[in-house]
């Protein structure tokens, strides 16, 4: 496996302190704020691949989809080289459409069920004059064999092909554009077993021959590390800990790393309760670490300050005022947990 | 050492869809026993059959399907001649199943409450549900079981929904658990807490459990045995160990590999060609347009199941002497 | 306590929302009369009318006001409910009156015919769904769709014939107002309320068979028989309970057509209700009346949605 | 019994109390007529002095009397007045009855007489019949039973407009009216006839109670209902149903298999009303006489009893309705006899031709409008002409007519009396029916002479003069004079049916056995 | 296990309901050309004559042979109301789009328009737009399009909100689409079944409309045919001539029939979860 030393150079895009609140309308009574970014700043490098890991409503697909300016922050910045894109709203990402594309999670629905697999492929080809149009047939047919499809398959309606087919197809039109950068969301999780495999080497294989950098958004860490250079695992709204991917896999440091490398090996771990339970035993969650109220290791601290990410000098930060030690096991003393 | 009794028997399980004349099969002769307190693992890619064997056995199929076997025993009654009415009374509380999807499998009109309380008004012999459900919900490791009674399923997570099928499923005390891809929609770390819950009450219980998953790993940790199964067949069956460290058939052997290679984090994954699904060859192996192992006659004739280890068969005809 | 507070806060909500709709509605309706076409001066002068006396009259109804000023002066009016005097139809006669005694009956044979459509529907769809398939479910969907095929005054004469003037069971024309005596309105508003209701019937009869399949095929249904519940039980709460909540607002959603089936069908059997007013201020171009009627009939869509929304929050938790 | 019997049995029982909306009174108490007035949803008023709808008429022929009346066989005779006489060419003499007493209950006397009629032609007043008062001079009072009307002239038409017809000389209580006002007199007039309003539901219809004070005697059935219903088949339904006992007209299409019937009865006979083509004689292409004759050659009007009417009626001969006590021997012209070739011919004399342009505002229900839609097919057939319909209500319609904005419409007039009131008040230059735009001096000149004509034989000589000239110079198409009809239920008994579409004046009479 | 007799069913149902919608439109466009008779011009010889070879649904008032009429009449009922619902389907389906991608003042104000349109009766509001705008075959289509363009404005902005949110519209925004294109190309296609359906459906209900309102006079005017004034003609002579109502009734409903089931045909066809949604 090619783990690139990252990261280097000028980053392609970068994300400051951005915030992101939706409103869950409730018709009448006040509109509830939920925060699905919470001060997330990150550093894209060309030619990398980040994953971004965490459960549901971790905001890994929001900050993906803000980063394609699919979706408008609250506060904060995008850049993208030194453009600042946030800035001017939908309008910025304009001129960037080409350099800049998606993967999504169900291949099925990523594609219009009314057009061929060809006229799908061809349509980012035309828009963005990418070859003569007398050229545009020839240049599919060498698309699909390049995601390891047969030309005749671009005859094909979406329906007619089978999920994992329809992902190549699908990565086929992303690698199209020739773009900097592709943020896939899930682009695996509804795959077969045996199928996502084919993806993985796909994507791998796609990131080293056309140095294209890759969000690679999955709630499955160890698919992550096999997959990218960087891991930013979140939690609620926050990058909670990021690092090179193999070193955060092997060595976490916030305990809630720690618990999806365990959930991952079959160790329940420390953690005791649902998220959705997990704010009850907390004061004012308000100020509290985000994690506290399912941390076994939480101090008194956690529940009166938010633990800021700090980068140390490995690539790596965490967010956590009680961080595990490197090389510490699962076994090692925990503070006790002071439950209910 | 003598071996626990025989709790469920299947034997040669045919499973259909559509109209006479233009049936699809999706089960295909599935053959397994499950004994008292075993947990059996049924792993398979999408379309393999395994979810339509569970709901067979359930008699929970819609209605369009056909089902029909040639042994169907339970505690060695036969299960397959009794009426609707005389089958119905032993489901629930003899037969149960968790499903795949939590949050369909709660009637969105009905407060949790609810529906735990018609769970253990099922079983007939209570007088106070209302404590009884507090007790197993918390149980199931819900913190506040007051909040979650009184909430309607949209106000709950999936985890907690989860939590609280279990829940009633517990209040039911059955002695065998249809488990059917129960954690697949859940985050990583609610799915580690469910799986430890059913494994746990399954052993307070004393229930069998036929796990459903396509996750080898988890099949691992779970179950006693695991059933492999390819397009509506088992290809192969053995003991735990047996079957994730010596794999007989080439995919199971194919599929542990690929698991195995993301695990260690190799530079490429193993991969198998091909995709599960689609149309069934009419003659010969199902899995061999897929086997780097085909030989002529994997497509003449359909292998049998074959003995390759102790209680350990696979339908191969690598194994095949 | 927070479900009364979220109650009243949804019935204000619903409340305003009628409001703004029934004065964006009184605003239309005034404005579109007023830009038509017809004299109501000559309308209600008829033959021998001169010119002095058309001038009278449009002295006397205002008539020569900006029409900014007769709007306010008809919105000022209708918002303490009087809406003014009919000009032609019964001239002078205040139309709150004229309304008034006449809404009782529209509203009795409306909901007659809601009643009759919900009691054929209740029961067809209910066993044409857990029929399906059978020979009766076929029996009962194509009886739906030749329902919904009968236009309700082709309806209105087919009843007529054979009910009433053929076997004489039903009176052929004629509604008794139910203050006068229920029963009289129960009976004589009878071939109008089904004339109304055949088609709404079919309507619901579908969607409710539609929505209890669908539900019948649900998870949680199959968990329920997973848990080994009775069918019976199964069917009640956790079929026939879910499949309300489109079944209720379908009937919101059908209910302007139900209305709408008034117009003609009271007309034809001499029910004397808002529908057959407006059709006499239609054709006389009574301004003010063909606007209260409208109007009234707006309110009614507009109430009868709102508590079809409520019921709906009701069923449906997830709403509310 | 069967059970089809049993079941009619059933119904027949529960309609009875099913009626049309008023059925109080046929819960209180078993007699009660109901008489549907078909063909019309509203009235606006009940003021003789002030109404110009029929249905308006039906109504108060029952509440009120006049002077004088038509028997059955449609001669003058005396009502409130008990005799009259000629004093001179120009006064007439009027003995009162006595002891008549009015609604309210005050005594009818003189001056209730003199009060009525000069309300009429009180300018104030506005009554649309104030022209058939307006000759009136003087109106004197001789004692409390006994009136002198005077004239500027002998005035012809005068014992016509005092009968309780379609002329506004009905007599109201002063008493009353001055006590209660026009307007609510409108609602709850006060006459002296057998019936009184009991309620004006607008829109709905009129209940009535018998007068038992009245001087012709308390009515047989004292409540009567008479529901409007707007149309005429509904009002035939209605019968047929045993929801109605009696209505004002019936469906032509229907009489012939109704009169097959034994569960209703139908009563006809030649009306007095016309129907005709109106014509803007003022604006082309129907200023031309030329014209005008060829387009009434154009159409075959016996064509149009049959198929417009079914039958129900006859072709009128000229302009009034043979009916008419002036109709002798039918007009015979060749310009009233549908011929191509003469229309033609005719046509060729004027300044249209083929080809030419013209709208017809037609409205109403379906048979009034195949009117105009037989007329124009026929005429654009044989002339080559390009006449159109248009359809629209009548209000509209009659709107364009008054202000001489159209070409040509259906019309029809229903219920007049007297000669004057078909020729001298259509085709009169000041006659507020000419809504034709004709003008004619030498008309007029014959109409003064009618008007001034007292002698039945000699006016009747005049009209026909009239109608020739009308012939001649066609103004207007006249096309037919229908039958009026009545429905009723077999067990109905005493309706007098009348030639100017009478009504409540017969409810006094009737039974219901 | 039971055969899904109503899958089959409905299907046949539906291919019934082609064929009838196939015949009577065929009828209606071809009919008039083979009839022998005008549909104005009057034959006074044969006033309501029954059914005969000659007249397969008699004569009306006119002598005119109704079949003929009907097929006129059909022909403008049609038209009248497809072109009507036609109308309500195009803005509708704009305004529903509109607001469903862009919201806005304009959209909000356009929906709220809608919403008041469908507050209205249906027929009440047909009847205010007569006396509004006066009789006529134009303005009668305009009525139905008011009535049914809320329906479409609906339907189609909540079809165009799933759409919208579809990965394959989020393809086709960051391929660098321009934003017409992505409304036909992409979300217009895929909201179009429901809105087929529902054509299908409006198509029929306009004729009821239609019918109603000429039945009472309001709407198409004489001699111009219409199923509607053929009705009411027929009411007027009912003893006499009970042909002209109750068969013309019957080819209404015939032609309802026929639209319903393809409407439904088409909703099977098209979307099986298609009843759920509007």
């Amino acid at each position: 496996m090619s783990i690139e030393p990252t990261p280097r150079g000028a980053p392609l895009m970068s994300v400051r302190d951005l915030t992101l609140d939706f409103l869950v309308g409730q018709r009448f009574a006040a509109a509830r704020r939920v925060r699905a970014l919470d001060h997330v700043s990150l550093d894209i490098y060309p030619g990398e691949i980040v994953g971004l890991v965490g459960e549901s409503g971790s905001g890994k697909t929001t900050l993906g989809r803000a980063l394609l300016g699919m979706i408008a922050p609250s506060s904060g910045q995008i850049f993208y080289r030194s453009d600042d894109l946030a800035a001017k709203g939908q309008a910025g990402w304009g001129p960037h459409r080409r350099d800049l594309q998606m993967v999504f999670q169900d291949p099925l629905s990523s594609f219009n069920p009314r057009f061929t697999i060809a006229s799908a492929l061809a349509l980012p080809l035309k828009l963005h004059a990418i070859c003569p149009e007398a050229q545009i047939p020839a240049t599919t047919g060498d698309l699909l064999r390049r995601v390891g499809l047969r030309p005749e398959f671009g005859e094909r309606y979406p329906h007619e092909l089978s999920g994992g087919q329809l992902q190549r197809v699908a990565i086929a039109r992303a690698i199209s554009l020739k773009p900097n950068l592709i943020v896939a969301d899930e682009a695996v999780s509804k795959l077969d077993v045996s199928v996502r495999a084919q993806i993985l080497n796909l994507l791998n294989r796609m990131n080293r021959e056309t140095g294209t950098g890759m969000v690679f958004i999955t709630h499955d860490l160890g698919v992550a590390r096999f997959l990218c250079h960087r891991i930013a695992v979140m939690y609620f709204g926050r990058i909670v800990e990021i690092g090179p991917a193999r070193e955060l896999f092997d060595n976490p440091r916030h305990p809630y790393t720690r618990s999806l490398v365990q959930a991952r090996h079959g160790d329940l771990g420390a953690v005791v309760t649902d998220a959705d339970e997990a704010t009850l035993s907390i004061p004012d969650p308000a100020k509290a670490c985000n994690y506290a109220a399912r941390c076994a290791r939480r101090i008194g601290q956690c529940l009166t300050q938010r633990p800021p990410l700090e980068p140390g000098a490995d690539h790596r930060a965490n967010a956590c005022f009680v961080p595990l030690s490197p090389g510490a096991t699962v076994s090692e003393g925990d503070p006790v947990h002071a439950a209910e | 050492m003598s071996a626990p009794a025989i709790l469920l028997e299947v034997e040669d399980l045919h499973t259909s869809f559509g109209i006479k004349g233009r049936r699809t099969p999706a089960v295909r002769g599935v053959s397994f026993m499950i004994r008292e307190g075993e947990a059996l693992g049924l792993i398979g890619e999408s379309g393999s059959g395994k979810t339509v064997t569970g709901l067979s056995l359930l008699r929970l199929l819609p209605e369009h399907a056909h089902m029909d076997a040639t042994v169907l025993n339970y505690r060695g009654r036969d299960v397959l001649g009794m009426s609707d009415e005389a089958f119905r009374a032993i489901r629930g509380v003899d037969l149960a199943m968790i499903f795949q999807d939590p949050v369909g499998s709660f009637n969105p009109a009905k407060r949790i409450g609810w529906h735990l309380e018609q769970a253990i008004l099922r079983r007939g012999d209570t007088q106070d549900w209302h404590a009884e459900a507090e007790a197993i919900l918390a149980d199931v490791g819900i913190r506040a079981p007051e909040r979650v009674l009184g909430s309607y399923p949209h106000q709950l997570s999936g985890g907690m929904l989860q939590r609280a099928l279990l829940a009633m499923i517990i209040a039911l005390r059955p002695s065998l658990i249809i488990a059917d891809e129960p954690t697949t929609n859940l985050d990583n770390l609610v799915e580690r807490q469910i799986l430890e819950l059913i494994r746990t009450h399954q052993r307070k219980l004393g229930a069998s459990v036929l796990f459903i998953t396509h996750d080898l790993a988890i099949a691992g940790e779970i179950c006693d045995r695991i059933a492999v199964m390819y397009a509506g067949q088992i290809i192969e069956i053995g003991p735990t160990r047996e079957v994730l460290e010596r794999p007989k058939h080439p995919y199971a052997a194919g599929l542990l590999a690929t698991s195995a290679s993301l695990d260690r984090g190799d530079a490429e994954l193993h991969e198998l060609p091909g995709e599960p699904g689609g149309a069934i060859p009419v003659r010969g192996c199902a899995f061999a347009p897929r086997c780097a192992q085909a030989m002529a006659a994997c497509s003449e004739r359909s292998p049998p199941l074959v003995v390759v280890g102790p209680d350990h068969l696979a339908r191969c005809l690598l194994h095949e002497h | 306590m927070r479900e009364l507070i979220s109650l009243l806060a949804r019935v204000a909500q619903g409340a305003g929302a009628i409001l703004l709709l029934a004065l964006l509605g009184a605003a239309a309706v005034f404005f579109a009369m007023r830009a038509g076409h017809g004299d109501p001066a000559l309308a209600v002068l008829g033959d021998m009318a001169t010119p002095e006396t058309i001038a009278a009259f449009r002295l006397k109804w205002q008539l020569n006001d900006p029409l900014l000023v007769q709007f306010w002066r008809w919105l000022s009016g209708a918002l303490i409910g009087d809406f003014g005097a009919s000009m032609v139809v019964a001239t002078g006669e205040p139309i709150v009156k004229l309304v008034g005694s006449r809404l009782p009956n529209t509203l009795f044979v409306g909901a007659y015919a809601l009643a009759l459509a919900l009691v054929i529907s209740l029961i067809a769809g209910t066993i044409s769904a857990l029929r399906h398939g059978k020979l009766i479910d076929s029996a009962s969907t194509s009886l739906a769709v030749l329902g919904i095929s009968m236009p309700d005054f082709w309806l209105s004469y087919a009843l007529i014939y054979a009910l009433a003037l053929g076997l004489g069971i039903f009176p052929s024309y004629g509604f008794t107002t139910p203050s006068l005596s229920l029963a009289g309105a129960l009976y004589s508003g009878f071939l109008p309320a089904l004339a109304i209701a055949a088609p709404m019937a079919a309507a619901f009869t579908r969607i409710l068979r539609t929505a209890l399949l669908e539900t019948l095929f649900r998870d949680h249904v199959r968990v329920a028989r997973s848990l080994g519940h009775s069918e019976n039980f199964i069917f009640l709460h956790h079929v026939f309970r879910n499949a309300l909540i489109p079944y209720v607002t379908v009937i919101g959603l059908q209910v302007r057509y139900l209305l709408g089936g008034t117009v003609v069908v009271e007309r034809i059997f001499g029910v004397n209700g808002v529908g057959s007013l407006m059709v006499d201020a239609a054709f006389a171009r009574d301004y003010p009346l063909v606007q209260a009627c409208a109007l009234v009939f707006l309110a009614c869509v507009l109430l009868v949605n709102f508590a079809v929304d409520l019921i709906c929050t009701r069923l449906d938790p997830r709403r509310a | 019994m069967n059970r089809r019997n049993a079941l009619g049995l059933i119904g027949g029982s529960i309609g009875a109390a099913a009626l049309p909306w008023g059925t109080t009174a046929a819960w209180a108490q078993a007699q009660t007529l109901r008489a549907g007035v078909t063909g019309f949803t509203v009235i606006n008023t009940l003021d003789p002095a002030k109404a110009s709808l029929i249905p308006e008429n039906y109504i108060m022929y029952g509440i009120f009397n006049a002077l004088l009346k038509f028997n059955d066989k449609m001669e003058v005779v005396g009502d409130l007045a008990e005799s009259f006489q000629a004093i001179d060419a120009t006064t007439l003499e009027f003995k009162l009855r006595r002891g008549v007493k009015f609604q309210d209950g005050s005594d009818f006397t003189a001056d209730d007489v003199k009060f009525s009629i000069e309300r009429v032609a009180d300018e104030k007043t506005a009554s649309p019949n104030r022209s058939k008062v307006a000759p009136i001079s003087e109106i004197k009072i001789i004692d409390p039973f006994t009136v002198r009307i005077v004239t500027k002239a002998p005035y012809g038409p005068l014992i016509n407009y005092l009968t309780n017809t379609r002329t506004g000389t009905q007599i109201i209580s002063r008493k009353a009216l001055e006590a209660m006002g026009p307007e609510a007199f409108a609602r709850r007039p006060v006459g002296t006839g057998r019936y009184m309003v009991k309620e004006w539901k607008p829109n709905e219809g009129v209940e009535l109670v018998g007068f038992p004070g009245a001087f012709e005697g308390a009515p047989k059935i004292m409540s009567v209902n008479c529901p409007f219903i707007a149309e005429e088949s509904s009002g035939m339904t209605a019968i047929l149903g045993n929801q109605i006992d009696l209505t004002s007209t019936a469906p032509f299409a229907d009489v012939p298999s109704l009169e097959k019937r034994s569960d209703v009865k139908v009563l006809k006979q030649p009306g007095l009303n016309t129907r005709y083509i109106a014509l803007n004689n003022k604006r082309a292409p129907f200023d031309d006489v030329h014209f005008r004759r060829a387009v009434s050659m154009a159409f075959d009007r016996d064509l149009l009893v049959k198929a417009v009417i079914f039958g129900e009626g006859v072709v009128t001969p000229g302009v009034l309705p043979p009916a008419h006590w002036a109709e002798g021997k039918p007009v015979a012209s060749d310009f009233l006899k549908f011929n191509p070739e003469k229309a033609r011919a005719e046509m060729a004399l004027g300044k249209y031709k083929a080809g030419q342009e013209g709208v017809v505002l037609i409205w109403g229900s379906n048979w009034w409008r195949r009117i105009g839609e037989i007329f124009v097919g026929q005429v654009n057939q044989v002339l080559g002409t390009k006449l159109t319909l248009q359809a629209m209500d009548f209000n509209a319609a009659f709107a364009r007519a008054k202000a001489g904005d159209y070409d040509a419409m259906v019309m029809g007039w229903l219920g007049l009396v007297d000669p004057d009131e078909y020729i001298g008040e259509m085709l009169g230059s000041k006659g507020f029916r000419n809504i034709h735009h004709y003008s004619s001096a030498k008309m007029d000149a014959i109409l003064d002479r009618g008007r001034a004509e007292v002698d039945r034989a000699k006016r009747f000589a005049v009209y026909r003069e009239a109608e020739m000239l009308a012939i001649e110079e066609m103004p207007v198409l006249s096309c037919f004079t229908s039958n009026v009809h009545n429905l009723t239920r077999p067990n109905l008994k005493g309706f007098t049916q009348m030639a100017y579409s009478n009504f409540a004046d017969q409810f006094g009479t009737i039974t219901l056995s | 296990m039971k055969l899904n007799l109503a899958t089959a069913m409905s299907n046949k149902l539906a291919l019934i309901g082609g064929c009838v919608t196939g015949i009577v439109a065929l009828a209606v466009v071809f009919g008039p050309w083979l009839s022998p008779y005008s549909p104005t011009e009057a034959d006074f010889l044969a006033l309501l004559a029954p059914p005969s070879l000659s007249h397969p649904l008699g004569t009306d008032s006119f002598g005119r042979d109704v079949l003929t009429r009907v097929l006129y009449g059909a022909r403008i009922s049609l038209a009248v109301s497809i072109s009507g619902v036609l109308a309500a389907a195009v803005f509708g389906v704009i305004i529903g789009m509109m607001a469903a991608w862009r919201g806005g003042l304009w959209s909000a104000v356009a929906m709220r328009f809608c919403d008041l349109l469908f507050s209205f009766p249906s027929f009440v509001l047909a009847l205010f737009m007569m006396v509004v705008l006066g009789y006529g075959v134009v303005n009668i289509a305009i009525a139905i399009a008011l009535i049914y363009m809320p329906i479409f404005a609906r339907l189609s902005r909540n079809m165009a909100l799933l759409v919208k949110d579809e990965p394959y519209v989020h393809a086709a925004i960051l391929m660098g689409q321009p934003t017409h294109s992505v409304l036909l190309r992409e979300i217009l296609p895929n909201i179009a079944a429901p809105v087929f359906v529902q054509i299908a459906l409006g198509v029929a209900f306009g004729i009821v409309i239609e019918a109603g309102l000429s039945f009472l006079g309001l709407g198409v005017q004489p001699p111009n045919p219409s199923l509607g004034t053929i009705m009411a003609d027929g009411r007027e002579y009912f003893q006499r001539a009970p042909w002209v109502l109750t068969l013309t009734g019957m080819v209404v409903s015939i032609a309802l029939l026929g639209l319903n089931l393809l409407s439904d045909g088409l909703r099977d066809v098209m979307d099986p979860k298609l009843r759920a949604r509007l």
